[in-house]
């Protein structure tokens, strides 16, 4: 069994401009110790995704339609409040964005670290306290003792990232759930929180979805990639040859923009023409048909699925013309 | 969930330890000396601005002076006549010029010193004395050289003249003598007026020895203050009570039946009278006009006319009201009625002349009552046919409803009757005085209280230039007139003098009389000793409480049938030492 | 710290001067006097009491006299020094503020000591009240925002500030004391004397501190960090209570020091009508009675009150945000 | 949640400068609609704007409603209850001379009246006759018409209100944002000026006006024809301005060191243009919320003031003075309550819908809401 099965999820909020289906149909499951990304522009629903498996889509506006979301076979869409925050920071762990407003500005680190540790794990503060520091140090935090009487503001951006994933892993979730973790920071730090990440992945076996529009940090991280547009899944697969061979013209789009060292300084990067699409006014059919340059009259009129594209099982693609893209990218 | 007792916890705790150190602090410095209810509480209407009796300067201070000090001569609660005091007796010589006071011998101070002559010499040259600045030494200039003591000062404010030179002396301790510069028929009712209630020179200049620099105050703090009245001061509390308790060491405290009162300074109308009804207070000294009609049938209120004349002055120096025939169109369309039993209601009665009935061998004279045909002729006559080019007319008042209420209807009036505009202008108390007194109004609001039982203390008012004169109106004969009465003898002849004044005032109306006061106190049935009065002083010395006996006996003789209330007071009633053994006897 | 507290210092002595001078003038320029009354003194008569209370002097002498500690004053403030050389008056520098004009039996020293402790427990009563009626009221319309519950909320408390107190305070003794006899009618003392004034006298705070909560709790609700602690797995009273509150409290902390002064001083209406003998009536009596005396001392307490509260308001916000540091407030 | 505002991903090879001008166009044509659509949205904020605005339209037209003259005394009659009496054709007998209503009458009905409630009033006569309304509320202890009251002392508690708090707007907003623009020393040295003006007692100030406006009535009254009443909502007006200057002065000084500010500032916009393009929005924004809270206490200082016998002057008559009418009202000998409820209805009411709205202009005009909700 999957750790994580996520069932046909769909998340809509109702706004004053209309209905916006954010999530709208997506369905992955994840292995333990898996390292999933889930990559797409801005307002593709991803974020939204995360937030759906947590059970933290805010309401109102927010509303979880339907689906399922089952970690290890229990359904959390179902689950009761309590049950479901006995799941939160425990069995599944978030890791927000932006360190600088994500952690609590106004409580010390050891207070926002030890509440996790008093109400998973029944600790004292005392015991949680000791927990704390040793989080604090598996994530390379120096002199832990003395970080944690400090506050938020008083830490540099990645040091704060780091308090949030010692945070995030102090009661060694199954699954963490980290969204656009490197985002807000310098890239020689990036780098470094990524490194932080993949080691102790290595070492407690912990499952990662990560949320992300860079493409690069999903390249270094992840086993799977799963891109979305528009609150749906276009196309997933392993890394590897999704990388090589992207089969939907969207991946390709975004795979294009990418600069590279290795590229020529002097060619324009090729960017997806147009903007991303209207939410609460999606088009009948392939939702990025306006932008596509390989649509086709018939991509206008319906949806096409996420179908099956490789014997193996392993990749798929919701595209009409997956078949009539030119074959390897560029690479 | 259990956490160690930590730091952060110790520091809640301290915080909440020195919260509740702090209000329980707080509880007992506001709580104070918690006190007792008294025996009788009355509502003072406002805080007494000093206890010094020299430097007082109104009815509030009156009322407290009273139960503590004691004057040469003291008034029946009933009659206000003068009785013995601190002088056992009195004697007036043959041209009504030397008056010779004979101490009473059983006097004492609330220290227990004798109380003397030399004291009321001492109290006397205290409050002529400049430096004293006393409010009410005019009081006094009818003593021979007292006018000319207090007036010719130096340079630094010290007097010129040498004390010797006013005309008061001892003879003895036991005789105190008094000369007068002219005969004053009522000069004995004044040394029984508080601003004379003798201060005791032991006590004041033991505190100018112990507190040179505020020994001013110092004196009059409970603890320092001796007193000769039947009752001393305990407690005060600035905007709050005066505790004041039975004076052992007086000479009468065998007829005080009283052992404690106190005295509050509700100004509010609402609050005393929420506090009276709840038992708080057994007297209060007025009464909305808002609540009267409910009040009149009770049997704790019987308003009883007083010494007093509500009227509008006039500015004479302004036209069109310079001229004789506006002011008294305007007279002559006062609703007085209306005011006095409309918005009034408490029985007080219109108003044609300055001086209020109850002045034994005076009646008064009258202006002519309301009559609109005349004034509108009289309109015609100064030029201001139906109010054609007649000035907006403002009626000037200090802030209060009751004189808004009457400046409406007042306002209302003119307009239909005489057809000129009529505005309302109030102004805070300091500035509607200010106003008044640099002229600047049409008509302002004014009233005059009786210091003593003679038409006098109204007449005198209106001489040319007169202090509270403050019209702008003068008149050789009216000067002329008021001057021959206060060197007059006969008192028929006097009063007939007095009146013919009255007589001009009311022909020239510098001055639209609109009603005469009552009394409005409320009391508690069961208080026994006190009566309402043409002057409305009271005397705590002879208050008691009534058991329900007499109470019923009381009640039996009530002729007007009003509603019996809550008598407050304890139904065995409270009586003097003397009354209970006198009762003991029986 | 030192730094911050020395220029805070430097600004009130600043402050203090202005308002002094300011008001010394402005009451002096108004009209009336404080012996003005309805029948008036003999000239002579009223020399003699302006000059026993200087009120004959040039104003800039007066203010001299008054503030200190220059003694102008051969004879000294309260008549007949003759007798000796020694210092009579010392002025608002020596912590002096003289002899009220009106209650001529205190010193102004006097009546703000006896007052002032009575304005602060009613205060304090009054305050309590408003907290707590305040905050849990602004905190259920946070967390029920648009609901019926919110809007009966906002109701209630809207009601503390729909009104004049003093209609209040008459509908709440006629239920209170007359109907349902639970508290006296008025005067002061006992803790049950208390109630009825705290509470109306609470009650405009109470409004403002439910709406400044509303808005703060609102705004610390719509904080990133508080989807950080739901994914924590903490209650929705945990998230509350510990990391939502704290901050949304903050500007109801940064209202409680002109609050406090308020509710100290402006007591007046409450004072009247429940006849309780605190502070706050002397701050509108003074100037009605030309009490220069008392109407400055009242006026000097407001500013260190409104000064110092200020000030321990402030620290106390940097005890609660750790990000506001004291020197570069 | 976020998502759609911020980070496009494909600005690299956009043009940044069109975006931005995109998003101000965007921001500045739509913030009032913006607004607007969400206030709708707000159920009782909505309601209560329509309240207010139906109130203000009574007030204003009150010399045209039936009422009976607010100054009309009838003391022999004194207070009356409530009576459902529909009305009579009495107008004016009051204090009518002869027969027909004259236009003397008419003024002697009210206080001096302005050339427009001259019209009106000529208009209800025209309109109605004589016929006046009852005493549906009741009368007050000189016997006037409670309803006529409240609905006049409506008129003079909206316009002082009006006045003052606009008063204090003038003042404050130029003070505020002039403060926060300067910045600095001079932002520094205004700022104390503030502080020193918060702490000098208003009654000392309330008084020292009112007299100096009393030396000078004459003269303000024929040279300016100001009365004292207007006089006196400037004297508010000038009390009020501190907390509004105060208000304005923060919004701007954070506004003038946000992001968009500086980003604009980069792209080398005039600053006259960046106050007026940006500053001047979203302080307006908070000046808004802040004129629904200064108008109850506006409204309440004049009760407040009429309490201490400083208010307004009869006959005219303001909710302040209705209010403190009506605490003697209050007592356990006779409970005038209809001098009371009727009163705390009214006031109660509109001052409500005025909080109500103020929360709900706060919440919807405040930008970080934009998008939410």
């Amino acid at each position: 069994m999957a750790l994580l099965d996520v069932n046909d999820l769909r998340v809509r909020f109702e706004t004053h401009h209309g209905t916006v289906r954010a999530v709208d149909g997506v369905s992955f499951s994840l292995d333990a110790g898996e390292t999933l990304g889930l990559v797409g522009e801005s307002g593709s629903g991803k974020s939204v995704t995360n937030l759906g498996i947590m059970g933290l889509v805010p309401s109102p506006p927010g509303v979880v339609e339907a689906g399922h979301v089952l970690l290890e076979g229990r359904d959390l869409v179902q689950m009761s409040d309590a049950q479901l925050r006995g799941v939160r920071g425990n069995e599944v762990a978030m890791i927000f964005q932006d360190p600088m407003t994500s952690l609590n500005p106004l409580l010390t680190v050891e207070r926002q670290l030890t509440e996790v540790l008093e109400l998973h794990r029944n600790m004292t503060r005392a015991e949680a306290r000791r927990a704390a520091a040793k989080g604090l140090d598996e994530v390379g935090i120096p002199e832990p003792e003395r970080r944690l009487e400090q506050y938020p503001h008083e830490l540099s951006g990645g040091m704060r990232q780091r308090v949030m994933i010692a945070m995030g892993l102090l009661c060694e979730p199954k699954l963490l759930l980290a969204d656009e973790p490197t985002t807000a920071l310098d890239v020689t730090i990036q780098a470094q929180i990524l490194e932080l990440m993949k080691d102790l992945q290595e070492r407690r076996g912990t499952a990662i979805i990560l949320v992300t529009h860079d493409l690069g940090v999903v390249a270094g991280m992840a086993d799977r990639v799963h891109v979305m547009y528009a609150g749906r899944l276009v196309e997933t697969g392993p890394i590897g040859s999704l990388f090589k061979d992207p089969r939907h013209p969207y991946t390709r789009g975004l795979l294009q923009s990418v600069p590279r060292l290795t590229g020529d300084p002097d060619v324009a990067l090729d960017s997806i023409p147009g903007q991303p699409p209207d939410l609460a006014a999606l088009p009948p059919g392939c939702s990025f048909a306006p932008r596509c340059s390989f649509a086709k009259p018939t991509c206008e009129l319906d949806q096409p699925a996420l179908d099956r594209i490789d014997s193996q099982d392993t990749r798929s693609s919701a595209c009409f013309e997956t078949q009539n893209l030119p074959g390897e990218s560029h690479q | 969930m259990p956490t160690p007792y930590g730091a952060r916890q110790r520091r809640q705790g301290l915080a909440a330890v020195l919260v509740i150190g702090l209000f329980g602090g707080l509880l007992y410095l506001a709580s104070g000396a918690r006190l007792e209810p008294a025996d009788f509480t009355f509502n003072n209407g406002t805080e007494v601005s000093t206890l010094d009796p020299a430097t007082v300067t109104g009815v509030p201070e009156g009322r407290v002076l009273r139960a503590i000090f004691e004057g040469l001569v003291v008034k029946d609660p009933l009659t206000l006549a003068p009785e013995p005091g601190m002088a056992e007796s009195w004697e007036v010589s043959e041209d009504g010029l030397t008056y010779t006071f004979h101490m009473r011998e059983d006097a004492r101070w609330s220290d227990g010193h004798p109380v003397t002559s030399e004291d009321f010499l001492y109290t006397f040259e205290r409050f002529l004395n400049p430096r004293t600045a006393a409010y009410y030494a005019y009081q006094l200039w009818y003593v021979r050289g007292a006018r000319a003591y207090t007036k010719e000062v130096d340079a630094d404010g010290a007097p010129i003249n040498d004390f010797s030179t006013v005309g008061i002396h001892t003879e003895g301790p036991g005789t105190l003598v008094i000369e007068l510069e002219a005969p004053t028929p009522f000069f004995v009712d004044l040394v029984g007026f508080y601003p004379l209630f003798p201060v005791s020179r032991r006590n004041i200049e033991s505190a100018q020895e112990r507190w040179p620099d505020s020994w001013e105050i110092r004196w009059l703090r409970p603890e320092n203050i001796v007193t000769n009245g039947p009752y001393r001061v305990l407690h005060r509390r600035v905007n709050d009570r005066i505790r004041l308790v039975k004076n052992e060491t007086y000479w009468d405290a065998d007829n005080v039946a009283l052992g404690t009162i106190d005295v509050l300074a509700i100004e509010q109308d609402a609050t005393m009278l929420n506090v009276y009804l709840t038992g708080g207070a057994d007297l209060i000294d007025r009464v909305n006009t808002n609540v009267v009609r409910e009040m009149m049938e009770r049997e704790d209120f019987t308003p009883v006319p007083y010494l007093g004349t509500y009227f509008y002055r006039v500015n004479t120096t302004k036209p069109p009201y310079d001229d004789v025939r506006v002011r008294e169109a305007l007279s002559l369309t006062i609703p007085r009625a209306q005011i006095a039993v409309d918005i009034m209601k408490m029985g007080q009665v219109p108003a044609y002349g300055l001086v209020p009935p109850g002045m034994p061998g005076y009646t008064s004279a009258e202006c002519r009552k309301e009559d609109t045909e005349r004034a509108r002729a009289l309109m015609v006559e100064a030029g201001f046919p139906g109010g054609e080019g007649f000035p907006a007319i403002e009626i000037h008042y200090n802030t209060s409803e009751a004189h808004a209420q009457i400046a409406q209807v007042i306002a209302l009036a003119w307009q239909r009757d005489l057809g000129i505009r009529a505005k309302l202008r109030n102004e805070e108390w300091k500035v509607y005085l200010d106003t008044q007194n640099t002229l600047r109004f049409d008509v302002s609001r004014a009233a005059w209280i009786g210091d003593y039982v003679d038409p006098n203390t109204f007449s005198d008012m209106f001489v040319t230039g007169g202090e509270n004169n403050k019209t702008g109106w003068g008149h050789p004969e009216y000067d002329r007139l008021i001057s021959a009465a206060a060197a007059t003898v006969d008192p028929v002849t006097r009063l007939e003098q007095l009146r013919q004044a009255e007589e001009l005032l009311m022909k020239e109306l510098p001055i639209l009389p609109i009603y005469f006061y009552v009394t409005q106190n409320v009391v508690a049935p069961r208080l026994g000793g006190y009566y309402e009065n043409i002057q409305d002083e009271h005397f705590p010395k002879h208050w008691y409480w009534m058991d329900d006996d007499e109470l019923a006996a009381k009640r039996a003789t009530y002729t007007h049938g009003k509603n019996l209330v809550d008598p407050h007071g304890p139904a065995a009633g409270m009586y003097s030492p003397a009354e209970m053994r006198r009762r003991a006897q029986r | 710290m030192t730094r911050f507290l020395l220029r805070r210092l430097l600004w009130f002595a600043i402050t203090m001067f202005v308002v002094m001078s300011v008001s010394f003038v402005l009451m002096r320029s108004v009209k009336g006097g404080p012996f003005d009354q309805d029948r008036n003194v003999e000239p002579a008569i009223e020399q003699n009491l302006k000059k026993k209370y200087h009120l004959d002097w040039p104003m800039w002498k007066q203010f001299l006299h008054y503030v200190g500690p220059l003694n102008l004053d051969e004879r000294g403030l309260f008549g007949e020094g003759e007798r000796s050389g020694e210092k009579k008056f010392g002025g608002v520098l020596a912590g002096d503020f003289g002899p009220s004009f009106r209650y001529r039996d205190y010193t102004v020293n006097d009546i703000i000591g006896q007052s002032l402790p009575i304005s602060a427990l009613l205060g304090i009563v009054a305050m309590m009240w408003a907290l707590a009626l305040g905050i849990s009221t602004g905190i259920a319309s946070a967390l029920r925002r648009g609901s019926g519950l919110d809007l009966a909320m906002r109701l209630a408390a809207t009601g503390g500030i729909a009104l004049p107190n003093f209609v209040i305070a008459g509908f709440l003794i006629v239920c209170f004391v007359f109907l349902i006899p639970l508290f006296p009618v008025a005067g002061w003392g006992s803790i049950r004397t208390m109630i009825l004034p705290g509470f109306c006298l609470g009650l405009v705070f109470a409004a403002y501190i439910s709406r400044l909560t509303r808005t703060g709790m609102l705004e610390a609700l719509s904080q990133e960090h508080i989807r950080t602690a739901h994914a924590k797995g903490l209650s929705p009273r945990t998230v509350v209570m510990r990391h939502a509150l704290k901050g949304g409290l903050l500007p109801v902390v940064s209202y409680l020091g002109p609050a406090t002064a308020g509710i100290l001083t402006g007591s007046l209406v409450i004072e009247r009508i429940f006849f309780i003998p605190g502070t706050g009536s002397h701050f509108v009596n003074s100037a009605i009675n030309r009490d220069y005396t008392l109407a400055m001392g009242v006026t000097i307490l407001y500013t260190v009150l409104v000064y110092s509260l200020n000030l321990v308001v402030d620290l106390i916000y940097t005890l609660l945000d750790p990000r506001i540091s004291l020197e570069d407030g | 949640m976020k998502e759609n505002a911020d980070k496009r991903w494909d600005l690299g090879g956009g043009d940044m400068e069109r975006l931005l001008a995109e998003a101000k166009a965007s921001k500045g044509e739509s913030l009032w609609n913006d607004s607007l659509r969400r206030l709708k949205v707000n159920k009782p904020a909505w309601w209560s704007l329509r309240f207010l605005g139906l109130f203000a339209l009574m007030s204003l037209l009150a010399p045209l409603l039936p009422l009976r003259s607010p100054v009309a005394v009838n003391t022999a009659s004194g207070a009356q209850a409530p009576a459902l009496v529909w009305g009579d054709g009495e107008y004016m007998a009051d204090v009518a001379i002869g027969d027909g209503i004259t236009e003397r009458n008419i003024q002697d009905s009210y206080w001096d009246l302005s050339a427009l409630d001259q019209t009106l009033v000529h208009a209800r006569v025209g309109i109605f006759g004589r016929w006046q309304t009852g005493h549906w509320l009741g009368t007050d202890h000189l016997g006037r018409d409670l309803l006529s009251r409240l609905v006049w002392g409506s008129r003079t508690s909206i316009l002082v209100a009006l006045a003052a708090t606009f008063c204090s707007l003038l003042i404050g907003v130029v003070y505020g944002a002039f403060s926060g623009l300067a910045g600095g020393r001079v932002d520094n040295l205004m700022m104390r000026v503030v502080d020193v003006l918060y702490s000098i007692p208003f009654i000392f100030v309330v008084i020292f006006l009112i007299t100096l406006i009393g030396d000078y009535r004459m003269l303000l009254e024929e040279k300016l024809g100001l009365d004292r009443e207007k006089v006196f909502y400037l004297v508010i007006g000038a009390i009020y301005w501190l907390t509004m200057a105060r208000v304005v002065r923060g919004q701007v000084l954070s506004l003038k060191n946000s992001e968009f500010i500086e980003a604009s500032r980069v792209l080398g916009a005039s600053t006259a243009r960046i106050l007026f393009q940006h500053i001047v929005p979203n302080v307006l924004s908070i000046v808004v919320v802040y004129l629904t809270l200064t108008i109850p206490s506006v409204m309440l200082f004049e009760a407040f003031l009429s309490f201490l016998g400083l208010g307004i002057e009869p006959p005219k008559v303001s909710w302040g003075t209705i209010a403190v009418e009506a605490t003697s009202a209050i007592n356990p000998l006779r409970l005038f309550w209809w001098m009371v409820v009727f009163l705390a209805m009214a006031m109660g009411s509109a001052l409500l819908a005025l909080n109500i709205l103020g929360d709900g202009l706060r919440d919807a005009l405040d930008p970080r809401m934009r998008g939410k909700d």
